[in-house]
């Protein structure tokens, strides 16, 4: 399970999931799943645009997510937001069946983009996704305080002088990065799975932002690697194990959640009797 | 506003004990990796048409495994699963159609690097560009016997000491070839010029070895096989094919049978036109290359001269 | 056919048996998307509305490995999906999203692992790929039956359901003060999405389903406040879009001496985004000009 | 500070983190762990009093607690004005008598200016010193005691108006409501300094 392929492969999804697990707590955080689901999906036209006038898949990925993250931020400043992303993503998927229909070569290997192929990720592809990948960590990180506060109180962020409206357009474009570096490796489909159910599950199970974060990092990675294990043991595709372990471990944080509430009467005071001792 | 739910934490749980056996019980259904025979050459090969030739070149001294060997996938939406990954990790020759077909293939080459391990791309075999528009080389007559020779030659670099058992065994496959040879002549010779209609450009190859006046424009065909919507002229065109009765028989892709293709395939029923499913892997069990192949030019001949139907081999 | 339009259409667009079930299926579904998609703009459940084209692949799978029709395959997942989806979460636009999120995840989790069972059980398709694209001009016969069924009664739902569903929409608040059922109507709204979806995925293709959905419905929402113009509003350039498309994709045909016509999906795409682009221009700025114009008579 | 803030409960961030977040939330870079920030966090939390739910998640707190973790993201930034719009509103009695007692304090203890609007000033009336009161196109401004009298009133409306002292509270009563309420525009802006 561990020989020279399925390390890279291993490898691959770890960083994969390192940075879904990070960018995917703002998504959840921010209310963005569908941006997380149009990128990764439009961008596909992208590659397809790629083959057809002969240039590497990656670019037309990273041509593509990006002016789609422009588009939808363009578009979301009058309108509301998952009408823009609506319109975006069958914008770029509409191109996409153009440039399918100009190539006439053979051209369904453009599809695998949305499966993705894991265990054709090959070494010497692993430095530039780490790299990509390590850039959506640290724009993350760099941009944590002012993209926290612009995510729970838009209006007061931009009174104390965040801007709120490039808040927005450079995580979209964090999300356009873990596009490019994700979509070849794990696929449109499994990416977003990746972005909404650890970050959404590790909600339930800390009120600590930073600890969240960090709770959602754990989770994909176990979700990517138990994946991983299940789909050698049994030799069905990784993609059904990991919707269907992020679908489990979203419904685990429900029922924690539900079960503290349940055991406790009021939050107020859970608050007392947990931590007497946090008066300051 | 608060909200409150109770019972639903073990609603949840139950949902996810579900969840987690539907798992196991999938689990419990999957295959095993197979392994190569101590001793052997291990080949893999991404279609089983080339699995099957490997396998007759190679013949005592090789274990082949082939990824695709089911004649009801569709290549189009492949995966690869793990074990597959590590097969060819592990092969010491691997064989490939190319042109974008097996692109998963490529991939994982070039992901398990390595220097001993032989590969033939059909494609580059070939000396074909990747713009080749039909994938499906291995309908093509002159094919096979230049694979057939490749494969003696890289398992005599593999195994010196068995160079003239492979030479030998690639002579007897090319001289075997003949009988299917002989019926695409003979088949050439007495119905060249016969119109036919097709969905996609699976045995164009073999179409045009037969002589045999393909009508369904090929941006037709390319679209089907890219997945894309087609020009609705094109759409009426081949539907007039049939109701017109310009064609003899439609040639459709068997193992891509969804609403679109079987539109087209009541279409020519209704008008008495017999249908052929071809194959885009070779049908298994009970076959081999050459066989099949004659088995698909056998029942173009029954279209064509008797008006019958093969929907299955 | 007048002179006038003879540049314009090119020599054969009706009497071509394809494009003329392509202008009334097409209608017909452009119908029922833009009364539907009114509400699913005026409720944020836009991703809602694209998912369930999304999830009903892996209904659509799942009908092949059993071997039924695959709209009843779409139908009955994203029916299942819908129930989900509202028993999840409904609470707020951000937890909603992430309902559909998680349902959407979890159902193309399934759709791979249906396809792989296609792939080793069974005959297959590359059913993700035929639904992503679909091909408005290849509609079986057989289909129209159903596809009238299913309009009527998605669109049907949404007339009986009509002002509640408006009540609901506007302010969940409001409609529980007079009394209205907010779960049940949330419910039957999606389940009348859900057919819609799924009707208009499996004919005519997932990106024209959501184009269909949301653009018209969005631009007619700019141009009128009132639901019930929207919604005819809406209704009206949604078929206008797919019946200038159609057009189009066969004028197409004949414009490059080697092209072979252009998808009618990026036609119709491209006609309903270029429509939304201009009533947001427009609009927003007569709502600027009418905003100034109040400001300066204000004392 | 704005009318209305909404914070959803799945949010995790704890009452602590946003209160932190009006101390640098507008900086680039994660917030560091550093003894003197929570020193002021936790001062601040206990300023106004909400030191036993600090560590609970805001959205789960009633609006009276949210109110006044809001007050305390709000002071953090130690600014000289402090702008409420409509603070009371969509609290229930209790809470809004703990947020009017807290922002009395807080104007005395740490000196700061706060400019409050509503559109009821009756809990407000023990606190404030000034107040602007606009009604009717018109506008009055004074001491609480110069402007909520009946004659200043009942001029600025055109309607009559009683100013009832009940107990230690004021009441301001419409003489004749319904036409009162016809200029439903009446603000008042109310200042405790």
């Amino acid at each position: 399970m561990f020989s020279g392929l399925m390390l890279t492969a291993w490898e691959s999804a770890s960083i994969v999931a390192v940075v879904a697990g990070v960018v995917g707590f703002f998504i959840v955080l921010r209310g963005s799943a569908f941006a997380a689901h149009a990128l990764p999906n439009g961008a596909f036209a992208g590659a397809a645009g790629a083959s057809l006038i002969g240039v590497d898949a990656i670019v037309g990925l990273a041509v593509f997510s990006i002016l789609g993250a422009l588009t939808i931020a363009a578009l979301g400043r009058r309108a509301r937001h998952d009408v823009a992303t609506a319109l975006v993503i069958v914008l770029m998927l509409g191109l996409g069946s153009l440039f399918l229909s100009m190539t006439t070569e053979y051209a369904p290997q453009i599809y695998s983009l949305l499966f993705g192929e894991v265990l054709g990720v090959s070494s010497s592809e692993l430095v530039p996704i780490g790299v990509i990948g390590l850039v959506a960590i640290a724009a993350i990180l760099l941009m944590y305080r002012p993209l926290m506060f612009s995510s729970v109180m838009p209006d007061v962020a931009a009174a104390r002088g965040v801007r709120t409206r490039r808040m927005e357009v450079a995580f979209l474009l964090v999300v356009a990065l873990t596009t490019t570096m994700a979509v070849p490796v794990v696929g449109a489909l499994l990416i977003f799975s990746l972005l909404i159910s650890p970050a959404a599950a590790a909600r339930s199970f800390t009120s600590r932002p930073l600890g969240a974060m960090g709770l959602s990092v754990i989770i994909a990675l176990a979700t990517v690697w138990s994946a991983i294990a299940l789909s050698y043991l049994s030799n069905l595709p990784i993609g059904f194990f990991v919707g269907s372990i992020g679908a489990g471990t979203y419904g685990a944080g429900r029922g924690f959640s539900a079960w503290r509430r349940n055991r406790q009467a009021s939050p107020r005071q859970s608050s007392q009797t947990l931590q007497p001792g946090v008066a300051g | 506003m608060k909200f409150a739910y109770p019972r639903r934490g073990s609603e949840m749980a139950r949902m996810t004990a579900a969840g987690l056996g539907l798992i196991a019980l999938v689990s419990a259904c999957g295959a095993t990796p197979s392994q190569a025979a101590p001793g052997t050459i291990a080949v893999v090969a991404a279609e089983n048409e080339y699995g099957n030739i490997a396998a007759q070149i190679g013949g005592k001294d090789v274990s082949v495994t082939s990824v695709e060997s089911n004649p009801n996938t569709d290549p189009h939406t492949y995966e690869v699963s793990p074990s597959v990954a590590q097969g060819v990790g592990a092969a010491e020759l691997v064989i490939q159609n190319g042109v974008g077909y097996d692109n998963y293939m490529t991939k994982i080459l070039s992901a398990s690097p390595s220097q001993t391990r032989k590969v033939i791309n059909v494609q580059h075999l070939l000396g074909l560009p990747d713009s080749t528009p039909n994938p499906h080389l291995w309908y093509d007559p002159t094919t096979m016997p230049k694979v057939a020779n490749a494969l003696a030659a890289d398992y005599a670099g593999l195994k010196p000491a068995d160079a003239s058992y492979f030479t030998t065994n690639a002579t007897r496959f090319i001289a075997s070839l003949n009988p299917w040879l002989q019926a695409l002549a003979s088949f050439k010779s007495q119905h060249a010029g016969t119109p036919v209609a097709t969905t996609e450009p699976v045995a164009d190859y073999m179409l045009q070895a037969v002589g045999a006046d393909n009508l369904t424009p090929f941006k037709f065909q390319a679209d089907i096989m890219n997945g894309v919507d087609p020009a609705p002229q094109d759409v009426s065109l081949e539907t007039g094919l049939f109701t017109q009765h310009r064609v003899k028989v439609l040639v459709y892709n068997q193992q891509v049978t969804d609403t679109l293709t079987q539109t087209f395939i009541s279409a020519a029923q209704s008008a008495r036109i017999p249908v052929i499913g071809v194959y885009e892997t070779m049908p298994t069990p009970g076959y081999n290359y050459q066989s099949w192949m004659l088995a698909e030019v056998a029942a173009l001949q029954k279209a064509v001269a008797d008006g019958i139907s093969t929907q299955h081999l | 056919m007048p002179g006038f339009l003879s540049p314009l259409i090119e020599p054969g667009f009706f009497s071509n048996l394809p494009v003329q079930t392509a202008l009334v299926v097409g209608g017909v579904v452009a119908v029922v998307s833009g009364i539907v998609g009114t509400f699913t703009v005026m409720r944020g459940q836009s991703f809602a509305g694209h998912s369930l084209a999304d999830i009903g692949t892996a209904g659509g799978s799942a009908a092949f490995v059993l071997g039924i029709s695959p709209l009843f395959g779409y139908v009955a997942m994203n029916l299942m999906a819908a129930g989900v989806m509202e028993w999840i979460g409904i609470r707020r636009p951000r937890g909603r999203d992430l309902a559909t999120g998680i349902v959407l995840g979890a159902a193309l989790g399934l759709a791979a692992l249906f396809l792989y069972l296609d792939t080793t059980a069974s005959s297959t398709t590359g059913a993700t790929v035929n639904v992503l694209f679909g091909s408005i001009f290849t509609l079986p016969a057989s289909m129209v039956p159903f596809i009238a069924i299913f309009s009527v009664v998605a669109a049907g739902i949404v007339l009986v359901m009509y002002r509640p569903l408006i009540l609901t929409s506007i302010s969940a608040d409001l409609a529980i003060a007079q009394g209205i059922r907010v779960r049940l109507v949330g419910i039957g709204y999606l389940v009348a999405l859900a057919l819609a979806v799924s009707l208009s995925a499996v004919t005519i293709g997932a990106i024209l389903s959501t184009a269909l959905l949301i653009g018209p419905a969005a631009t007619a929402l700019r141009i009128t406040n009132r639901t019930g113009r929207a919604a005819v509003i809406a209704a009206g350039i949604g078929v206008t879009a797919t019946w200038l498309g159609v057009l189009l994709a066969y004028d197409s045909y004949y414009w490059f001496p080697n092209g072979g016509g252009w998808p009618v999906s990026f036609f119709v795409v491209t006609l309903i985004f270029l429509g939304y682009l201009v009533s947001q221009l427009r609009f927003s700025g007569r709502a600027v000009a009418q905003r100034r114009s109040s400001a300066a008579q204000a004392p | 500070m704005p009318q209305r803030i909404t914070l959803d409960p799945d949010m995790p961030l704890r009452a602590r983190d946003l209160v932190g977040l009006g101390i640098d939330g507008q900086r680039f870079g994660l917030p560091l762990p550093s003894t003197t920030r929570r020193k002021q966090v936790d001062d601040m939390l206990e300023a106004v009093d909400a030191t036993r739910f600090a560590e609970s998640r805001v959205g789960n707190l009633s609006g009276g607690e949210q109110q006044r973790i809001l007050i305390a993201h709000a002071l953090i930034s130690r600014p000289r004005l402090l702008l409420l719009d409509e603070p009371l509103a969509n609290l229930d009695l209790g809470s809004e008598q703990e947020v009017v007692d807290l922002l009395a304090r807080i104007a005395r203890e740490q000196r700061i200016a706060v400019l409050i609007s509503t559109h009821d000033m009756n809990p407000l009336l023990p606190v404030m010193d000034r107040i602007v009161y606009i009604a009717n196109g018109r506008i009055a401004t004074g001491t609480t005691a110069e402007v909520v009298s009946s004659e200043s009133l009942t001029k600025l409306y055109g309607v009559h108006v009683d100013v009832i002292h009940v107990h230690d509270r004021i009441l301001v009563v419409a003489g004749r409501r319904e036409e009162a309420l016809q200029h439903g525009d009446t603000e008042s802006i109310v200042e405790l300094v």
